[in-house]
């Protein structure tokens, strides 16, 4: 693995990270306008208004960058920073297809994205409490409790997913994957899947951002391309978790197709997933705060033992 | 004869005080009955015990009581005629002391105390008395003086009875410390502390130091017995109650030195020097005490000073190596002054008065008081020894005794030689008895005037005054003393009819004690009888000395009355002169006055022997004391302090450094590990 | 690698540590500091693992041990400081000295009078 | 001692410090980092940015767990403190209401000594481990702190202490619940006959503030 071969990766990594958000951003739109009965952007670009979503940017990018003076002005503006990268560090080690189709390998794969996702959380609270605003500091803090609420079920779900394939590695969990995986760990996707979609704080898990309540969270300060950012990390984390989902639960490239279009299946899968994260969006209404607490640790964490006490069960019987 | 009944003897008061004491308070209407019928009973006994035992012979019986590291100590019993005698005088003197003073402490509500102290008292007595051992002796001997501590300060409402009370105790102490020392080194040289051993290594000469085990015992006997230089409680302990002094002051505590020494003569005949010694002390005491008893106005102080002059009597016969004289003349006073005691115990009762010149404004009392009156007289009589009452049988027998020492011829009677006895503390004890003779007669009929002036004075008031003013003028005199005097505003014409307010309780008791006062010393007279029961040597008075005692006597009486007759004169005609009633001052018509002349001030103070004793005793007690306190409470307590304080500052710095702030506290924690550390490595 | 290098910093990350929990007034700031501390001792286990290849790996394990219970004792550490600066509203360490001596204590509450909730016993 | 021997490295070693290798160079930089940040982070005044500083530290620390190929323990290193305890301090911070901007209170008047103790700790620790670890050279192997090899011998050797380790984490759990539960329904009738002061001074706060503390 030499130099050139490692940065062609992290570039593809980089492109990856900046175009894919951006489709699910523009599939939000639309299935979002078709799921409730209306146009939604139909002009820029021509064809359905494809090219709203660069018009966007565009006008984000004009915007003026306003820092509100109470503020604390340097946290205030590293905090889209830190909450964006570490999606792109989690996007590295995602495999897509077999045979080192991915950005980087790491032994404890699933550990470290994990623990680098985690991080993430950090920028949401640096921006709450930077803002000087006190909506936004009551989003940072749902954030934090919230996230910090929904790391655990979901730190479990992944461990059941690396017991059963017996490693840590996200490839070696690919290749040790069945068909009759699916049923034997539904439990751990669903509750994976839940669990990541709070952590998004997307719909109905949006109380830190809920806007009819605190305005926008820890992003009511926030304009032009900062705010772009925190969008962007919304829709790379949609990316990132559909991926991951993909990757422990659903088998990655395994398809129908020989090996080389594994790849496909891999993507396929993600979309079909941030189609659900959309569908959700647009089905369920917002939780209340304590009703969101009270589903994560009364719901998700007894499930995500469960399906660890399964999975354990399972893997020691099919040992013998 | 078993020792049973002799056992009982003191131990039936004892048990009755206890029951005393334990009933008093709860049951007071057996303290009566509780407190006579022991007493009586134990005196009957001893009275038996003494029937039994006859006369010339001896008992002794003795239990060991327990192994001891040096000389045993063993409950021993020796009886002998002097035993018999002493034990039957206080058998007697108790009871009617006990049935004497339930008539004069009838209302007295610590009465079942006094009673139960009294009794134990006796049986104390009787104890010291009966006891073959020194240190059982000595536990009787302590206890005496612990009750009469107690009774001395019966009336503890006053200041004057618990300053006599303690310093009854304390002088007393003062003499029972060598006392103890002198009784340790008797048993030490003899080996055993059993009188019969001690007696026997005394004759056998084995005591190594007898002048001064002598003198050591002696300092005891002159604190129980009063005699000077530790008299000066006994005057002042006629604050307690009349019994008590006519029990404890008279008959009975203070005998009990003279009898010990008469038990122990033997020991004190091997020390002329001691001998000499007891005749000095016995001679000052007993001139001493008569002048002073002379002054006195108390009527119980006159007889409490003529109680340590009558005991200097038994000492003197003692110094003269005759105990049976001191014997002799111990039971007879015994009775007399009892007899004096409780007579003036009534008069006091009648008149509510101690003062003698305050009853001599009282000619009524005569007449109210007669049994008193005559029993007070035969008394006096007795104690000036006029024959043939018991005073002058004894006092005569003092006298042949110091005759026949002054020659060379001791009267020891077998005890010891002759020879022991110094001729000059027979010449000591001859002179002076025969000039107190003198004075006691004086100060007897001084007394008796005083108390009892009755018609002469009137009389002697009526031959200056004209006969038609005469009672008018005794009249206007009365009513104008009568207002100090509630009793006396009652005026002669009431006098009479509240003759029978005496109790018959405190009357009889004077006869029943006027009997051997009166005829004691016939006993004398009897060699097969009162002598056989001694030591058997020859109480018969001597020509020379009886008609030389009798006259001193009788010149005393004279000299006195004759004083008395010129100063009540005097005073009445300068009450004439003056023109108005006569107003009878205490001076004017006290012969004492007249007699002692420029003595009369010291001697009413006791010649300033208790001033002496302030200055020589007390105050640099008082200034020792004083110093201490000042080094307790400046010096040691400066240091108490320092360190107290010390302590509170050290306190206060250690307590600013508790802060509550956990980050000092950490900070201080974490240095001193790094220092540690440091030392640690650089020591290594 | 030298083990110089790893013992230094750790030793160094250790006293910056020990100055933070000694000097710092909000008792968050205390708990931060001692999570230094921790990891400097964390440092020091690695580096001695590696250095003695034990075969245990009993300083890797014993580091995982160690973040663990940091976990669990600021967890419990946030809970204590959030109870006491509901009760006495503040956070501040200096301030919570009711175990000091009084006389010391008066002298502090004289240098600020407007804690009024000072003195009170922890409810 | 055996260990010891087995490490082999107590002989006097060739290498010198002046010739540093790569991994010692990027071990020393980011190590000035570590150094930097925590300074920084127990220094200043303002109280987030003390936290935030300490996110560069304990980060910088991972990387040196990476660098002394303890893979599995940065990683941990990062999930725990960097996902969870430093989330929790700023929390807590926040929720005692720290200040934006300089406070002038952050550090008590125990400081000069503080520093003294610190600096007196240093420089002993320091002279103790470079005296006695001059000539000590750590050979890295790779591998060594795979997730794999650590899983082995935390789960084959140190699975009692493991266990134990959960029943302190349970007790934990417990203890923070407890600690930061509404106390308004605890508190006592006041019994008939005996003045009591009223509400707990914290009762009226302690209904506001969000029951939402959660042990992770």
């Amino acid at each position: 693995m030499n130099l050139l071969d490692t940065l062609l990766r992290c570039v593809a990594a980089l492109v990856v990270f900046l175009t894919f958000p951006l489709i699910i951003g523009q599939t939000e739109h639309k299935v979002m306008a078709h799921m409730q009965g209306r146009l939604g952007p139909m002009y820029a670009g021509g064809f359905h208004g494809w090219a709203q979503l660069v018009a966007d940017g565009v006008k984000f990018a004009q915007k003026e960058d306003i820092v509100p003076a109470d503020a604390d002005r340097r946290i205030f503006q590293l905090a889209p920073a830190v909450s964006l990268l570490p999606y792109l560090f989690v996007l590295l080690v995602v495999p897509v297809g077999p045979h080192g189709f991915v950005g980087q390998a790491v032994d404890a794969g699933i550990f470290f994205v994990l623990a680098v996702m985690g991080v993430g959380v950090i920028g949401k609270l640096m921006a709450g409490w930077a803002s000087a605003n006190k909506f936004s500091l009551l989003g940072g803090l749902r954030t934090a409790a919230q996230l910090m609420s929904y790391e655990l079920p979901m730190v479990l779900a992944a461990a059941s997913a690396a017991m059963a394939a017996g490693t840590l590695s996200l490839t070696g969990i690919v290749d040790a994957f069945h068909w009759w995986w699916l049923p034997w760990q539904a439990i751990g996707a669903f509750v994976f899947f839940t669990s990541g979609i709070a952590e998004l704080q997307r719909p109905p898990f949006d109380m830190p951002v809920a806007d009819s309540e605190i305005i926008f969270g820890a992003y009511t300060e926030y304009t032009g391309l900062r705010f772009a950012f925190f969008l962007l990390s919304e829709y790379a984390g949609i990316l990132v978790v559909c991926a991951l989902t993909t990757v422990l639960f659903l088998g990655g490239w395994h398809g129908p197709l020989p090996d080389s279009l594994g790849w496909l299946w891999t993507i396929l899968k993600t979309f079909a997933l941030a189609f659900v994260v959309i569908w959700l969006r647009v089905t369920y209404p917002r939780l209340r705060e304590d009703q969101l607490m009270r589903f994560a640790w009364t719901v998700l964490v007894p499930l995500a033992l469960l399906q660890l006490a399964l999975t354990g069960i399972i893997k020691v019987a099919i040992s013998q | 004869m078993n020792t049973a009944l002799p056992a009982l003897v003191p131990a039936l008061p004892a048990l009755g005080a206890a029951a005393t004491f334990a009933t008093g308070r709860r049951a007071p209407r057996f303290a009566r009955p509780l407190a006579i019928v022991p007493v009586v009973l134990s005196g009957v006994l001893a009275l038996v015990t003494a029937l039994q035992l006859g006369t010339g012979r001896t008992l002794d019986a003795a239990t060991r009581l327990t192994p001891t590291g040096g000389p045993d100590i063993s409950l021993a019993i020796h009886l002998d005629g002097y035993t018999s005698l002493v034990t039957v005088l206080v058998g007697l003197v108790a009871s009617c002391v006990q049935i004497y003073s339930t008539a004069y402490l009838r209302d007295d509500p610590r009465y079942p105390s006094y009673a139960a102290l009294v009794s134990l008292f006796t049986a104390a007595m009787f104890l010291v008395v009966y006891s073959g051992d020194l240190i059982v002796l000595l536990v009787g001997w302590e206890v005496m003086g612990i009750c009469s501590y107690f009774l001395i300060g019966h009336h503890w409402e006053t200041a004057d009875a618990r300053s006599a009370s303690l310093k009854a105790f304390l002088v007393t102490k003062l003499g029972d410390v060598p006392f103890l020392f002198g009784l340790f080194l008797l048993g030490a040289d003899a080996g055993t502390f059993r009188i019969s051993g001690v007696l026997a290594a005394a004759a056998d000469g084995r005591l190594a130091h007898p002048t001064l085990i002598a003198l050591l015992l002696l300092a005891g006997v002159a604190g129980k017995s009063a005699q000077f230089p530790l008299h000066s409680w006994l005057p002042d302990a006629m604050a307690g109650p009349t019994p008590v002094s006519a029990l404890i002051h008279a008959a009975t505590m203070v005998a009990a030195g003279i009898y010990l020494v008469a038990r122990l003569l033997p020991v004190f005949l091997l020390s002329g020097a001691a001998l000499v010694v007891l005749a000095v002390m016995a001679a000052v005491t007993m001139i001493g005490s008569a002048l002073c008893a002379l002054a006195q106005d108390d009527i119980k102080r006159v007889l409490a000073y003529s109680t340590v002059g009558q005991l200097g009597y038994m000492a003197g016969a003692l110094a003269a190596g005759d105990r049976e004289a001191a014997v002799f003349h111990l039971v007879s006073h015994g009775a007399f002054k009892a007899l004096l005691f409780l007579s003036a115990g009534v008069l006091i009762h009648a008149a509510h008065t101690n003062s003698l010149s305050a009853m001599s404004r009282m000619p009524w009392l005569a007449e109210r008081v007669p049994d008193a009156r005559w029993t007070l007289g035969i008394g006096l009589v007795a104690l000036v020894g006029l024959p043939p009452f018991s005073g002058f049988f004894s006092k005569e027998a003092v006298f042949t005794a110091a005759e026949h020492a002054a020659r060379g011829e001791a009267l020891t009677n077998g005890v010891g030689p002759a020879s022991g006895v110094p001729e000059a503390a027979g010449w000591i004890v001859l002179i002076a008895a025969g000039l107190t003779v003198l004075l006691t007669a004086a100060y007897a009929t001084r007394l008796w005037l005083l108390a009892f002036p009755g018609r002469r004075a009137v009389a002697l008031a009526g031959a200056v005054v004209p006969r038609g003013e005469a009672a008018e003028g005794h009249a206007a005199a009365l009513a104008d003393t009568g207002e100090d005097l509630p009793v006396a505003a009652s005026s002669t014409a009431t006098a009479p009819s509240v003759h029978a307010t005496e109790p018959a309780a405190m009357r009889w008791p004077l006869w029943v004690l006027a009997i051997p006062a009166m005829g004691f010393g016939v006993a004398g007279l009897r060699p097969n009888w009162l002598p056989a029961l001694l030591d058997g040597g020859s109480l018969r008075p001597s020509l020379a000395t009886a008609v030389l005692g009798t006259g001193l006597a009788l010149a005393g009486v004279l000299i006195s009355y004759a004083a008395w007759r010129t100063v009540t004169a005097r005073a009445a005609r300068a009450a004439v002169a003056e023109g108005a009633p006569a107003p009878q001052s205490t001076d004017a018509t006290d012969p004492g006055r007249a007699l002692l002349g420029p003595l009369y001030g010291p001697a009413q103070h006791g010649f300033g022997v208790d001033r002496l004793y302030e200055r020589l005793f007390v105050l640099p007690t008082v200034g020792a004391a004083k110093l201490v306190r000042f080094l307790d409470r400046e010096v040691v307590e400066g240091y108490v302090q320092a360190s107290g304080g010390g302590a509170r500052l050290l306190g206060w710095a250690v307590r600013r450094a508790q802060t509550g702030n956990a980050q000092t506290y950490l900070s201080a924690l974490l240095a001193g590990v790094v220092l540690i550390a440091v030392f640690v490595a650089v020591g290594t | 690698m030298h083990l110089a290098y790893p013992a230094v910093l750790a030793a160094l990350l250790f006293s910056v540590g020990v100055y933070g929990v000694l000097a710092r007034r909000n008792a968050v700031l205390v708990l931060m500091s001692v999570e230094l501390m921790l990891n400097a001792v964390n440092l020091n286990l690695v580096a001695f693992d590696a250095w003695l290849r034990d075969a245990l790996h009993a300083g890797q394990a014993l580091t995982l041990f160690t973040i663990t219970i940091a976990a669990a004792e600021i967890g419990l550490g946030l809970a204590i400081v959030l109870l006491v600066f509901r009760t006495r509203g503040t956070p501040d360490i200096d301030r919570l000295t009711a175990l000091g001596d009084r006389v010391a204590e008066r002298q502090n509450s004289a240098d600020d009078t407007a804690d009024a909730s000072k003195g009170q016993a922890v409810s | 001692m055996s260990i010891l021997a087995a490490a082999g490295s107590l002989a006097p070693a060739t290498r010198g410090f002046l010739s540093p290798t790569g991994v010692e160079i990027v071990f020393v930089l980011v190590g000035l980092a570590v150094l930097g940040a925590a300074v920084i982070s127990v220094g200043t005044k303002q109280l987030v940015h003390a936290a935030l500083w300490l996110v560069v530290a304990l980060g910088g620390l991972a990387i040196e767990f990476l660098l002394l190929t303890a893979e599995f323990v940065a990683w941990v290193q990062v999930l725990i403190y960097l996902g969870s305890v430093v989330v929790l301090v700023l929390f807590g911070l926040m929720l005692t209401k720290a200040p934006i901007g300089r406070s002038p209170d952050a550090d008590s008047g125990n400081r000069w000594v503080a520093l003294l103790v610190a600096l007196a700790a240093a420089g002993t620790l320091v002279t103790l481990v470079v005296d006695a670890f001059r000539t000590s050279w750590i050979d890295l192997g790779s591998g060594g702190g795979s997730a794999s090899v650590t899983g082995a011998s935390l789960f084959r050797t140190w699975v009692l202490p493991f266990e134990a380790l959960s029943v302190l984490l349970l007790a934990a759990l417990v203890g923070a619940i407890v600690l930061s539960r509404s106390r308004q329904a605890a508190v006592p009738k006041p019994r008939p006959g005996k003045l009591r002061a009223g509400k707990p001074v914290g009762a009226a706060r302690a209904a506001k503030s969000p029951s939402s503390e959660r042990e992770s």
